[in-house]
């Protein structure tokens, strides 16, 4: 189990190779990377403030949640703070299992939980404004479907 | 007791800090939230509507009328945005 | 759009490095890997047989679908044939959304279809064996949540 | 009419080639595979259990009880196990 929270830049493919490398047993590796959306080309950058310390402690207690419950080979979770341009990598979720279901089930679950459990909180600052991202209420719905 | 109270996101901008030391006797987060409001326009302002408002308890999630107990570190701060 | 199909090994994070990088408004992008699995350490080799033409034509078809179904920015399907080693990637898809929801299923449907729709065959290879993989019955009834 | 026939896995190791040319007038690729039969022990190993086995017609799963029409190349194999 990796956890990683961290303000640089990071690639994608560089993470899967490693992650994907290191497995003995797996037989399905499944990734989610989000990426920073420019709405409508405004965007100059996102600023992601989080709580340092918790965050690494809700990260690890999700993780460790999806591991059991899918009984997975790995996991990886990789956010970022700090500012974030357009279209850059924001945050990556890797898990390996013995078989397709269980690596699918287990990433959507992580997403699921990061987007209204991790505490990270997201500002996105245009040329002539700076707002903070409001939470959906789809988020906090999207967690009933694993109770 | 003396306790760290964390802020962030638009509560750490409304009320212009994002740590302070807190001495208080509050029995839970919401009666620690109704002295904070007395300091001042900053702390009615990021306090105005507390549905929006999530609590940590030493790092963990929980609810504004959970007891405090001996927490060290009460964090508030608006529904978390990641992913 | 894009689709591989060829003898040679590849690795999962420069394939999703690349994917990632092309994307200009995907928010969400999703990839699975297939791995070889070596069950129980006697596997000298997974050989993959295909139908040339109708393999490239079955996973356009089954691109397209998830395409439109779930309005996605660009997808990709990379399957392996000939003789793989143990723990080596057989085959990727990735898909990039908007959102997502939109990501994950799609990535999911088609790994459900290419597993019984796309022409291919395995056959494992041990010191004193070779045997055709048999289609599973799950793998038929997956394609019913698609329906 | 003169078909492509393609067979693919253990249909292929079966027959004992992956690809013949064959004039035939079957009207479906059920009768198709009644003709084959004829052909050998080898025919009569890989069609024993057609319930097993899928067709293609020009590249395009289809039903063995479909009209060949102008089909022009046939193919049996296995289900298939991609992924």
């Amino acid at each position: 189990m990796e956890i990683r929270v961290e303000a640089a830049p990071f690639d994608p493919g560089e993470i899967l190779s490693a992650f994907t490398a290191r497995q003995t047993h797996a037989g399905a590796v499944v990734s989610f990377t989000g990426l920073t959306r420019d709405l409508g080309g405004t965007l100059q950058k996102m600023e992601i403030e989080h709580y340092p310390g918790m965050t690494e402690k809700a990260l690890t207690d999700i993780a460790s949640e999806a591991l059991t419950r899918w009984g997975l080979e790995d996991i990886l979770i990789l956010h970022r703070h700090g500012a974030l341009h357009p279209q850059e990598p924001i945050m990556m979720v890797a898990t390996a299992a013995r078989h397709r279901k269980g690596a699918f089930e287990a990433a959507d679950f992580l997403m699921d939980y990061l987007k209204s459990r991790a505490p990270f909180w997201k500002k996105e600052v245009t040329s002539d404004s700076a707002a903070w991202v409001n939470a959906k209420d789809d988020d906090e719905t999207a967690l009933t479907r694993w109770q | 007791m003396k306790r760290d109270v964390l802020y962030f996101a638009w509560v750490r901008e409304r009320i212009g800090e994002g740590r302070e030391t807190i001495e208080s006797d509050a029995a839970t987060a919401a009666d620690l939230i109704e002295e904070l409001r007395q300091r001042g326009p900053n702390y009615e302002a990021a306090f105005a509507d507390i549905t929006a408002l999530r609590v940590a308890y030493d790092q963990e999630l929980t609810e504004l009328s959970a007891a405090l107990g001996e927490t060290q570190e009460v964090a508030f701060f608006p529904p978390m945005t990641g992913g």
